[in-house]
Formats: C-alpha cells, structure tokens, sequence
C-alpha cells in the first residue's frame, strides 16, 4: 500500500523529538480527528539549524514529518516556506489518495511553526499573509460531530 | 521477515483444509444446475440438503428454516428489509442498537428514508444494551427488534435470551445478527426465542460469498432477490453449491466441540489480555471483561493512533485491525468505539487482535514480546506522551 | 449406460479447469479479507481488481463500472430496484417484455405491487419485442427500460443497439440482462448504449454465486445490500474473492476467442438442428432461425410431454431441459413458449438442448441417433397421435 | 428422483395401445395441462379381460397408467373400481409429491372407461355415483387460465 520511500520514513523517522527552548513552535491537527503534528525549529540568521517534531497519527502523517523535518533543514526559512505539500508527497513516491491530508498536515505545521518564530521575533513574511494555523485542514472524508 | 502471525480472525478466516475438499468436487465435475431434475444437478441438490442440515444443525433450528444467501450482508438486508415491508401495515417502528454492523445500521437508515421509525438503542460502556432502555423503546408500531448476537469488534456479547423474551411477550419479530456468534457461542434459536437470524461462511473457516438466513417457520417475509424458485421459492438465483456446501461443513466443525474449541480460545485470549495489562501502561480493555467472544482481543493504547501500530504489527508479519475491516475505507474512528463512550483521541489508539483455531502460544508469546517495543516507540513520537 | 452427454449449457456450465486453478489459492492460503489494510488481503484485493479489468473488457466498459454481485438474479434485481427506487419522483413507469428471465419478471411483479407501473412488451412469434410497440409504450412517467439481451430458453437475441438508441432519445435508463449472451454475443456497451448490464459467471465456465452488474459512470442507482464500504460502497458484503477472480479469469477466457468458439458451436447447434429437422416429422423450432444463441436447439416436439422426453434422454445419459432450469419447480408451460403464442399442448413438448464448449460432434451424432427413436416410442403411447 | 419401479414401468410400459371395439373407454385429462390418460377395456361377464391405455404426459403419468392397468387386469369391474390412486402410488414404491396427481389421473381413467362400460351396458355402480369424468383432477400448482 504504502511505497519504500513512506515505509523507510516511517520505521526510521529523521528528526523525531523536541528542542529545549526552540526558536519556534508550531502545532496542527486534532487529537479527536486521530492526528496532531508538532515542529520544533531552532533558527539561527534565519537559518534552520535543527528541526524535530512529534507526531500522533497515521504511518503516512510520521513519513511526512520525517521526510518534510528533512527537507528544510539546513535551509532558509524562505525556502521552507515554500515547502508545498505536493512536494512532500513526491518526495515520498506518492500517497494513496486517502493519505495526501496528511502530507497537507506536514506543510501546516512547518508554516505554524515559522509563524510562531515570526511573532516572537516581529518579523514578517508574505507566504503567511493569509495562513491560519488553527484553520481546519481537514479535506478529507472525516465527518464526525 | 518471514514470520506471519494471523490475529484478524474476525474479519475472515481462511477456509479449512477438508472444507475445501468438501467443495472441490462441485466446481469442476458435479456442476449441474441443482433445479435440474435429472442426473447432472442432482449431486448438487443432494449436497445442499446436506448442509441445510448442518447449518439448521449449528444453531438448533427446523432444516427447513434456513435459506441460503450471498453472505451475512445479504442475510442481514433481507431478514430486516423483508420484515419491514411485510409488516408496514402493522406498523413501521424498529428497534435496533448503535453498536451493529453496517449491515443492520445502513439497512435501518436506507428504511428511514423510505419512511420507517428506527429508534438506536444506546450501549453501556461495555457494549450491551440495557434491558430497561428497550422496553421503554417499544410502542404499538414496533415490528422487529434486530439487535447482534456478538459485536465483531469488540466482541461483547447481548443478553439475547432475555431480548428474545421480551420481543416474543411484544409479538415483535427478533432478529439477530450472529455472524460473529456462530462457532464461538453456544446458539439455539428456540431457547432465545430468537425469530431470525444471520450467519456468514466466511467466519467459521468456510467460503466467503455465502451466509444464510434463519426464518422461524410461519414467519411472514418479503423475498429480497426475486426471481427463480430456488431456496423453496424464498431466495432465487442459482445456488452456489460449493459455497454452500463449505458452509455445511464449516459450521459442522464450528460446533462440532464447541466447548474444547471455546475453552481453548479464550485460554490464549486471557494470555494475551493478561500479558499486555502487564507489559504496558496506559492500555484499556474494549469491550465487555467477561460477556466477551473467546477469541476478540480489543484495545485502546493511549497517545497513539491505530494505523501506525497496525502499520508496525503488519511489518513484524502480524495481522491485526484496528476496528471493523469493513470500515477501513473511512478514517473515523469506529462507531462501536465511540457508542462506547470513548473520546475520539481514544478511539483513534484502538487495536484489535482476534485469535482463531491456528492460533498458538508461540503467537501470542511473540505479540507480547514485541507489542511493548512498537508501543513504545510510537508514543515516543507522539506529542501527546509526555513521561 | 455410462455415456453422460451434457447439453444444459445455458442451465449452468462446469468450471474450466483454469479457472479452477486461477481461484484455487484463495481459498486456503490468499484468504485475507480485502478490506484489510495490510499483508493479509492485499493479494484478494489485487485479484479482484485484476478480475473488474477482465469483466470489463469483456463488455468494453470503463473497469470501474463493474460491480460484483452474489449472481444474475442479484444484479438484475438491483439494477431494476435500484433505478426505481432512486428515480421514482422523476416517474414510475418501467417497460420489460413478457420472455424475461423471472429474475427480472418477479422484480417487476414486486415493484408493481409498490406502486410502479410495468409495461411487459408481448413478442412477435420469433420472441423479439417490437421497435414499435416499445416506442408507443414510452410516456413522460417512464424511468426504465429492461430487455433481455439473448433469451436462455429460445435463445433469440433483441434488437439491443436500437433499443438502446431510443432509450438515449428519450433519456431513460436502459438495463438489459446479457446473463445469457456474455460468451456468446459480442458486446460492447458504448456501441449499444446500454446503461445497466447484468452477467453471471456461472454461464460463462465460472462459479456459481457470482455475478456482475455494469453501471454506467454518473448514473445514480439506490444501493441493494446495505452495509459495509465494498464495491466503491455500492454493494456491502465480504467479497467472495475466489468467486470473483475465477468470474474474472472465466470472462477472459470467453471472450478471448469469441468469433472462434462462436462459429464452432453454431456449427453444432445447425447440425443438430437440421438433423431433427430431417429425421423427425411434427417438430418446429421454437425462437428466431438466425437471431438466435449460438448454442441454443429448442423444439416442439408435438403430440408428447416434456418431461417424459427428457427422462427418455437421461436415462440414455443425455441432459437436457424442458424449458428454464428455475421454472422446474413448476409443472406449468413456460411462461417464454406461451409468450412466443404456442398454445399450451404444444408448449407441453418442448426439449431445449444447449450447446457448449465440450460438445462434440459425437455428441450430436449420438443424439440424432437416439431422438428420434425416444420421440417415436412416446408419440405410439400418445393419446394425441394418429398415424 | 423416480423409484426403480416407476423407472421400470416408464421404460417397459405394459398393456400400452388400443383395443379395437372396446367395451368401454375413458379419458381424462387436457392437453392444456400435458397430461391426456385414455383406457380401453375389454369386459366379458364381469371380468376385464383386457385393458389398454394410452398416455401424453410425463413419466409418472407413463408410469401410473402402465402399473395401473397391471393391477385392474383379470380384475372384476367391482374390484377395479376400488382402486385407488394410493395404490397406485404404492405400487410404484412411491412418487415425488408434485408427481400425486398423475396417480389419481390413472384411478380417474379407470372410472371412466368404467362408467362408458355400465351406460352402454344400462349397468349402475354405486362406486360412480359422485364421479364426474369431466371434472377437474388438478389439485396442484397449475394455475393457468
Ligand atoms: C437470462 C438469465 N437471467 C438471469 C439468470 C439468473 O442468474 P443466476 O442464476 O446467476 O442468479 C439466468 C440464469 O439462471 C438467466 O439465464
Ligand atoms: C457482525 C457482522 N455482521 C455482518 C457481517 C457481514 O457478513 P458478510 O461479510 O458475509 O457479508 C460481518 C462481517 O463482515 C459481521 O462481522
Ligand atoms: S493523519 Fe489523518 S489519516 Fe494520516
Ligand atoms: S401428468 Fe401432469 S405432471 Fe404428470
């Protein structure tokens, strides 16, 4: 069901774990839709110099995290910002067409995350004009309530 | 990894070896249409009696009361669809629980829609209805109570005599859905006054595609496939005589020793139950403790999310679900779950082992041994945890 | 007498040894449920989407608008309830003819007593409905039409492309039940605009207890069997994997070589036909001469009764039938020779021999040989006959 | 299906064909519903000497009529007229319920070639005082007209 690349990420996740005292946090999703993504980002002159996360959820929103924590390190957070769940998901080999909310969640919470570290230092960034962490990025089939 | 451990037992079993030799001679040689009246079908017609027998056998009905199906779905359509519309005039209130199959819940809305009353009876954190809840339920309208003999996911079991009683005293018709009952629980239709009942091959070591319905004789029902005269005119279309004749010796050996087979189930059932409350931490048992299908094991492990642990199970060679098979097309939590009370973020944490008759202590020895590591390492991950 | 000739063909076929084998692993080893996410599974459910592409193609439709079904009866019954119920505010009028299979007949019957109006074409004496009649019979109300595509009794085959065409004009949906013709027919349901096709695998050297229902993409069609999330959530129930792989396997195969198998079966069936022709007086050939199934013999034998001439048949080891294999059940004429206008006396003599793939020539050899003696001998003990 | 000896009298019917003057004939029985049953006697002072039956219709009927007309040979009139299609059955060893009928076709032709027999002959048998040649025999699933 699921392609080696998601499988590798899911058995050897990159990057799992917390930052004492990190530059940023951002967190998504929602214990009662079965997923919660969180981004810990340690930035250095606008540099991502670290980057750890913690997830609840499905093998394919930990695949994301791992791949996309990996992805925008070492990077600048302009660059991480245009980090794009389609990219995620190729970078992957794909999801099955059930799962690509999940690659969604992974963009999410590296966007919340920055913004956390945008507000804490003034700045501003034209990629989060119009992003809502809290938005409800459930796209998928999920209806309860 | 080679190892391959099958601990889904609920959602299907594989078909047993002298089942499959029971059926082998009716695909390619004995494969006469069974209403033919000369030689070539007459094998086949013969084979079917036989297993009527056997499944009327299984669950201590008349012969004659069984009429064969497409599986438990078909089963469960037409015992309430079939009730439903011979009984309109007398009333159109049905009684049913929120814990049943899709079967039975999709059945009853599909009737809301056509304009029957459907009154969902609420569970106990345990899964069983409450007796008082029911009586309360039924008015003069109310023309069939159809409430499962066993639950496939959590595995707790209904007073059923009771409800059967209840109905009869009503002159309601009781239906139950015992799929997941038959080969596991002791059934005999006319000690719980039991009016109708579903069964399904696929689940006792027999071929999927078949099931029976159980119709207690005089009961008045409209047919739900129409057509041919087959199945004493009830159910058309050609039988599927080899299906059906796995299923006669399947449910032959389901009961054969019940007892040995029950007592033998629920002895790894415990072991497991047992070993993981031991070995791990924030666990809760599904289901009812004791009024419990000998082989379901059913629980909700805090702070993860039940794909990855399946997800983890499958990659050691062990097969388990996370809720329904049926219903892993959806991503919610199961409704079973959540009748039971459990809050969604719980819900979403549930795993199901079911043990079956090639389940061993080897099996079950190696789940605990590796179970607490993939729990283990999940919660590491999860921001929920925090130790 | 060990001689075993079979020419029920159109009553059911064996299993071709292949298609044995395609489904053989499915049983025992490959028996994961399909729905599970995992390992255990996985193998059906590429089986069964391996199986989809074959019955497709074997109807030139799209693969995902075939749905699997427990058999012909449960399609048909589907297809016709299903556009009725989900279609009965746009109108309530539904046109079939009065040769169909009972699967649909019955189903039409039902939907009357529910308060639908059924308009049953008469046929000419060939068994073919008329253009015309079926033109007049349209009105503003008419949310159906189901034709049979070939006849199992008579063997003759519609004038589809042109019924399909005055559907499309009129924007009803059109179901026809190709059980029959699937193997013998080409088909291709965009050429002839069908939108609802039901087939069988057990016609077709497949098992028995599965079929298929073609459901044009777009087309809104009220669910049968309620329940689990299989088929695209279109038709619930476990899937009878080993079923469906060897209706597959079985489609391919019938459909691989179709101008081929048809031209040698046709060359037995006219054989057969011009030899009781030439050998036996007071006979007529019941259906349409050239319209008609490649395997399908059906005479009027007059002056004698069906049944005595098929026990005459058996016990020199011939199988054949008087008529459709359901309707045995029954000791009226067949509802299908009525239709085709033979009155009830002559109806009463009627022998169907079905040609199929394990026919030979010695066979109709041996037939041609022994008939005329049977129908001599019964016509001297005959009341009726003078001579 | 069949027992062995209806089987028996299917294939080797016995007093099959016609007698030429017989002293009474009957026939019962409609085309419509595929069963004809006609018998022919031959009576001398009270004896049937003779008896021969032709039948259309289906292997019981074949059946019925040959072992029936075995068991009215030799017979007085009385005697035969107290045959019954029960007999009939159990001298078959029995016959497929919806198979009954086509046994009491045969005690009816029986009847009836009696009754043809006694008006020739100004004879009356309180056995024929209710039987009605031309009444409907059928009590089983036809139900056409
Ligand atoms: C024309 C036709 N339609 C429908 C059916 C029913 O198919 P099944 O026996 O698979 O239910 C048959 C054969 O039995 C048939 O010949
Ligand atoms: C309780 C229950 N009812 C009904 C069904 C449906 O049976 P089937 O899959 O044979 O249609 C199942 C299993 O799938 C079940 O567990
Ligand atoms: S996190 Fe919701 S399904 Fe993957
Ligand atoms: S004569 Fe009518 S069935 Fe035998």
């Amino acid at each position: 069901m699921y392609t080696e690349k998601v499988m590798d990420h899911f058995m050897n996740p990159r990057n799992v774990g917390e930052i004492d005292n990190a530059s940023g946090v951002g967190q998504v999703g929602n214990a009662k839709c079965g997923d919660i993504m969180k981004i810990y980002l340690d930035v250095k002159d606008g540099i991502i110099e670290d980057v750890k996360f913690k997830t609840f959820g499905c093998g394919s929103a930990i695949a994301s995290s791992s791949v996309a924590t990996e992805m925008i390190k070492g990077k600048t957070l302009e660059e991480a910002l245009k980090l794009t769940n389609r990219q995620v998901v190729s970078a992957l080999d794909g999801l099955p067409a059930p799962k690509i909310h999940c690659s969604v969640l992974a963009e999410q919470a590296i966007k919340s995350a920055i913004l956390d570290y945008a507000q804490k230092n003034g700045l501003q960034f034209d990629e989060l004009k119009d992003f809502n962490p809290d938005e409800d990025h459930h796209d998928h089939g999920h209806d309860h309530e | 990894m080679n190892k391959r451990i099958y601990l889904d037992y609920a959602a299907t079993t594989p078909v047993k070896e002298e089942v499959f030799q029971a059926m082998k001679p009716y695909f390619t040689e004995a494969f006469g249409n069974p209403s033919s009246v000369y030689s070539y079908g007459r094998e086949g017609k013969q084979a079917i009696d036989t297993a009527r027998k056997q499944v009327a056998k299984a669950i201590g009905s008349k012969t004659d009361e069984i009429f064969f199906t497409g599986g438990g779905s078909e089963a469960d359509n037409w015992a309430i669809k079939g009730i439903a519309y011979a009984n309109k005039n007398k009333g159109k209130h049905i009684i049913t629980s929120n814990i049943e199959h899709h079967a039975v819940l999709h059945t009853c809305e599909y009737l809301e829609k056509e304009g029957f009353k459907v009154t969902y009876l609420e569970v106990d954190e345990y899964g069983q209805i409450r007796i008082e809840d029911l009586k309360k339920a039924i008015t003069d309208e109310t023309i069939l109570i159809t409430i499962m003999f066993a639950n496939n996911e959590v595995g707790t079991i209904q007073h059923i005599k009771e409800i059967g009683e209840i109905a009869r005293e009503h002159k309601i018709y009781f239906h139950t859905d015992a799929v997941q009952a038959l080969g596991n629980v002791k059934i005999d239709v006319n000690e719980l006054n039991i009016d109708l009942l579903s069964v399904s091959a696929h689940k006792v070591y027999g071929p999927k595609g078949v099931g029976a319905l159980y119709v207690r004789k005089g009961i008045k029902l409209f047919s739900f496939i129409h057509g041919g005269a087959q199945e004493r005119r009830r159910r058309a279309g050609t039988e599927n005589v080899a299906g059906i004749v796995g299923f006669g010796k399947a449910a032959e050996m389901a009961t054969e020793n019940l007892e040995e087979h029950v007592s033998k189930i629920k002895k790894l059932r415990d072991k497991l139950i047992d070993g993981i409350n031991e070995r791990i931490k924030y666990v809760r048992l599904n289901g009812h403790p004791t009024d419990r299908l000998p082989g379901n094991v059913n629980f909700v492990f805090e702070f993860i999310e039940g794909e990855s642990l399946l997800l983890s199970l499958d990659l050691i060679g062990v097969a388990g679900s996370s809720g329904s098979a049926c219903t892993s097309g959806s991503l919610d939590p199961s409704h079973v779950l959540m009748a039971l009370g459990l809050p969604h973020e719980i819900a979403h944490g549930s795993l199901r082992l079911t043990i079956g008759d090639f389940t061993t202590e080897e099996d079950i020895d190696y789940v605990l041994e590796n179970l607490p590591k993939i729990v283990d390492r999940l919660r590491m991950m999860s921001p929920l945890y925090e130790e």
